[in-house]
């Protein structure tokens, strides 16, 4: 595939943004800055935005309780995430949702969720959507290994697979389900192969690889515009960090098997080949990341200078408020 | 004005609003052939593609609106009888309810699930229950149970009209019930009760079905010259406590009717308002009616003296009037 | 495979009483002798029976709503149903369940089921039971083409595949869940190919054939017994009648696909087949028929001379009492 | 005695029972490594193939428990958050909860349920909820809610000797409380509610965490010269409302403190039932303290604001109280 130079330095850009967020939530939270549940996508920036890279703000995506690439791959603005993680009123969700609920529908992020297996039906409603408007957008599920078990999961599967729509369900197989190895939770390796069962394609591809997940999101993503129905799209990946937070019970996984995975680090590997192909310089390279690294602070900043969401609220947001008498009529 | 019958009202309701507005859909298992209980007669032919024969995948079915209402569209669903919401209740309770608080207010969820409650025919203990106080108890839901063809047609448009999620509960019992439903569309707004019969003694607030029997009770008691009046909420959730309370403030007694189990059920909510509303109005304690503590028995025999009824309404009423000369 | 002549002519004794036993239920509601929802097997026969002679008392096996066939496969006696269906306290389950819940735990049945899918996760446990106590005992867990869509199915797969406890699941498939078609409820034709989303085996028998099916029945149930883990069995079949009841909502299926169906009878395709290989006579046939058909109107005759439940036992069985004071201390 | 926490409770009295009867195993996501909350903690160690990782699959594992206690097992099975539970009712109230009765009473099945719930730590709308009456509603469950180490551990023992479907919610806010308990395993029988405070102007039925936010409010109110009376019915259901009643007929006044929202929560049944059996003696409308009517936001601002406590008890108190001179 042929990969405009431009769009491979955006993909780096937003991957260098993935990674440079969550680290320094990490960091946040070692030093109890913040609040709640958090879920590092450290190690997973490949699989976001090589699938990411190919949609508008008019498609939609369903993300996880690990949603901050998700969010940051379809446009999200850090200010405004760190505010949200920071439980402020300019927050995304005006720090009503935290980290497991971030969301901003105006960028067709139909949110985090703290349920887990929750995302396919819900990004199965909108795919259903674009295709009742036929307008030619798509949604695109991410959800973990872990999820593939729900059955909520299969339930949506087969009905995008009977309806035709256009939907995209990516697997981010990172080989656990908080800490239970995928071998414990369920008996084959592919997800993949749980394509056929909902007359699928199923398609396994390196999550590390930014370019693969490229490639393979761009197919699945054009043949769910051109209304040839779904597909599923497992890409293998790993989180650098523990299940939640930075370190949260000590549990340790293999030290030979996290090094062989940050061996093939997505922000390492993806660089390096955009400098054999001319595609960026060291000095862009630098750039990137020192400009990125101030992008987060200022964010930081903007979260902690904001107000701290008012009790006043509380209630608001619970329904949209009727509409004025007789409007509908 | 035409007499019509609840299973009537449901897809005329549904056809009317369904013609005014493209983004509507129904979706739900067997609705080509009618549902199961006629709630989409004749849509099919009407509406082709908008009326959807899905697989039997409730939580799909649930997450499906979800996702359809987020974008923009206004879905339709059906969750054949109440009793299956245990396999979608997360969709319902933690997606569709909480996604706009959540979202920070970004998300809007004009969404009815339309389902059919309640004992009466030998269905047995997982086709006969009235799970309504489960969602009552969840903000971000809205509940409407109506006891009539004529509200049923009115809330039904409304609920659809509504921007948020909508538990549209029909009542199996009801749905032969007939009255004089108008042809053209109209609203009845939710949350807001209705007294169906006026009255001095006791106050009786009954849901659903149950509306029919305090409606029983009452007659039954007029010729001891005992005066009921029926409150019917209609909107569950939210719940128009001022009519209740102005009509017990009226009376001074009241009974609470539910079809549900009584323990821990919504007119244990209905009841604990009243008495910290109307505390010092009251001459008796707030009387509860419900079923028993267990499940619904299929056998006729005892589902009968498993549904509480009239019988129970007026036993209910005579505890609690006073002592006459 | 070689099958003893005695186990062929029980088989066929076994399929007549399921048949005989759903007729008359159809009568008895046509007649408004019966309350409540009854599904009748009729045309299903060669299932049930077909893998319950595999089963003794102490294997397991989950239900339907579509349950009568199962039961009496297991061993059920009409006179217990029947009192059952007509609401005495003579029946299984003293005029509690009716059609929809009818049980006998002594026989390992565990009921049919009034809500779709739900017998795959206790099937699940049933042979979890039976892998914990490593007792040698199987779970089958019948379910149809429509529960194949409820994510309990695939949870209880998956689950079943990686623990590889002693479970066969049977997918009924009828070709109609209601009265939609497979085709559109899923958008694949041989369910048994969902098998490989689960590491199981996968094979689709013609339900119609009670020799096929006894034979695959019989490799799973054998290879379950070895410790060796499920299979999901697909058998394609036909039910006689409407979805619930005898002619519900009057909604007809093509007749041309009912006749071809009816056709491959199982009550005259495998009578056939017994005389041809002298396992049975006409005569004998003769007999069968007239002796369950004397036994069905006993059975009707005792339920209907049983009292009626009574409502001063409403609320009992709700709740096993505690045992006395202090036995577990 | 040695103190522990309600943390260390659970997996004592798992353990206790476990060695005790072979039947018994413990299912759930992640208990090898303690489980989220440390449940389990300790236990793959001693009891290696009794402790069951799963997959992330709650139908199945809420059903698994159903199938093997129908074989005859004894199962205690974990759904990490109460929240969860909307991905596995059906099983839960469908089938575990009726399959007795369904049955005819030919089922038995002992099975545990556990469950963590309530808000506190930031963990939003969908891991926070307390939902207990969702269960109490439906026959055939059993509730417990603990609210410190001493009850968790022989309220559990309990729980897994008895031969019902018992919903077993630790409270996350608990978790942490320490208290005496003995090393041996003990029962506190299930179905008795104890009064944790005795007291002679209100009493105050609190449940979970909530009986902790009542001793505060006793303690402030107790410099003011009021007397509260702390009643923790331990068990939902079967609920004991003879403790409840005789406590109220001495105090004549009573506020219901539950964490969970108010509306249709746990706290409305007692409500009721209290104005229902006690009506006579009662001076004051029985008061609610619940959470109000929206999700569980995540802002630790806001969540303090959502979450019940000791000043809404106090307030809840100070309108009932009669006034002094
Ligand atoms: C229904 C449900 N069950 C359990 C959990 C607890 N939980 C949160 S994340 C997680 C693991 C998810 O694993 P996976 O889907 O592989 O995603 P990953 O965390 O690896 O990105 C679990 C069990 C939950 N949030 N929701
Ligand atoms: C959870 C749930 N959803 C829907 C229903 C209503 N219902 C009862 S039987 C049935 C069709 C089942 O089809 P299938 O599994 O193929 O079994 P069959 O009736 O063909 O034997 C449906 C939709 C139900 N009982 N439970
Ligand atoms: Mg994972
Ligand atoms: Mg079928």
């Amino acid at each position: 595939m042929d990969i405009a130079h431009d769009t491979l330095r955006q993909m780096y850009e937003r991957m260098v943004l993935l990674r440079e967020f969550d680290e320094r939530c990490g960091r946040l939270m070692q030093e109890n800055r913040t609040k709640g549940a958090v879920h590092l996508y450290c190690g997973e920036e490949a699989v976001a935005v090589g699938v990411c890279t190919h949609l508008s703000n008019d498609d939609y995506i369903t993300s996880t309780h690990r949603g901050h690439g998700h969010l940051l791959a379809k446009g999200g603005d850090p200010k405004f995430m760190y505010a949200e993680l920071f439980g402020r009123s300019s927050g995304y969700c005006k720090g009503k949702g935290g980290s497991m609920h971030i969301a901003d529908l105006d960028l067709g992020m139909l949110g985090a969720n703290g349920i887990v297996g929750a995302g396919p039906p819900i990004a199965l409603g909108a795919a259903f959507a674009c295709h009742y408007r036929q307008d030619g957008n798509v949604a695109v599920c991410f959800f973990g290994d872990g999820a593939s078990n729900e059955g909520t999961f299969h339930e949506a599967a087969n009905m995008a697979g009977l309806f035709r729509v256009p939907l995209v369900l990516v697997c981010e197989n990172n080989l656990y389900g908080e800490w239970t190895k995928q071998a414990d939770h369920q008996p084959i390796d592919d997800i993949a192969d749980r394509a056929a069962s909902y007359d699928m394609p199923g398609v396994t591809v390196d999550g590390m690889d930014a370019f693969a997940v490229y490639e393979a999101a761009g197919e699945a993503i054009a043949r769910a515009r051109r209304g040839e129905g779904p597909t599923l799209l497992e890409c293998k990946t790993y989180r650098y960090y523990d299940h939640v937070g930075v370190d949260f019970g000590k549990i340790v996984r293999d030290p030979d098997e996290v090094a062989a995975w940050k061996a093939r680090d997505p922000l390492e590997q993806f660089p390096r080949r955009l400098m054999e192909m001319g595609a960026i310089t060291q000095t862009e390279v630098d750039r990137i990341t020192s400009e990125t690294r101030a992008r987060i602070e200022a964010a930081v900043d903007f979260a902690e200078a904001s107000p701290v969401a008012d009790p006043a609220f509380l209630l608001d947001d619970v329904y949209t408020p009727a509409a004025a008498e007789g409007a509908h009529v | 004005m035409p007499v019509k019958t609840v299973t009537q009202a449901v897809p005329e309701a549904l056809s009317q609003e369904m013609s005014r507005d493209p983004n509507i859909f129904f979706a739900g298992e067997d609705l080509s052939v009618g549902g199961a209980f006629g709630t989409s007669q004749g849509l099919k032919k009407d509406f082709g593609d908008r009326v959807i024969d899905t697989p039997i995948s409730e939580s799909a079915i649930a997450g499906l609106a979800v996702g359809a209402a987020a974008a923009g569209l206004r879905p339709v669903v059906e969750i054949m009888f109440m009793d299956f919401v245990g396999v979608c209740m997360d969709e319902i309770v933690n997606q569709m309810a909480k996604m706009k608080y959540m979202f920070g207010g970004k998300a809007t969820l004009p969404i009815v699930v339309t389902t059919a409650a309640g004992a009466g025919f030998s269905m047995a203990a997982q086709h006969s229950q009235s799970l309504e106080a489960w969602f009552c108890h969840i903000p971000g839901l809205k509940v409407v149970m109506p006891s009539n063809a004529y509200d049923t047609k009115g809330l039904l448009i409304s609920a659809i009209r509504d921007d948020n999620p909508v538990i549209f509960i029909v009542i199996k019992r009801n749905l032969r019930l007939r009255e004089e439903v108008p042809d053209e569309p109209y609203a009845i707004p939710l949350g807001v009760a209705e007294v169906k019969r006026e009255g001095s003694d006791v106050t009786v607030v009954a849901t659903g079905h149950m509306v029919t029997q305090a409606q029983r009770a009452a007659d039954q008691l007029a010729e001891r010259g005992v005066s009921l009046e029926v409150v019917d909420p209609r909107t569950l959730s939210p719940l128009d406590m001022d009519t209740i309370v102005a009509s017990v403030q009226k009376t001074s007694r009241a009974v609470v009717a539910q079809e549900g189990v009584q323990f821990c059920g919504f007119g244990a909510e209905i009841a604990a308002a009243i008495q910290e509303q109307a505390f010092d109005y009251l001459d008796a304690p707030v009387k509860r009616v419900g079923a028993p503590f267990s499940p619904v028995p299929f056998s006729p025999s005892l589902e009968e003296a498993w549904l509480p009824a009239a019988d129970d309404i007026v036993a209910a009423v005579d505890e609690i009037l006073p002592a006459r000369a």
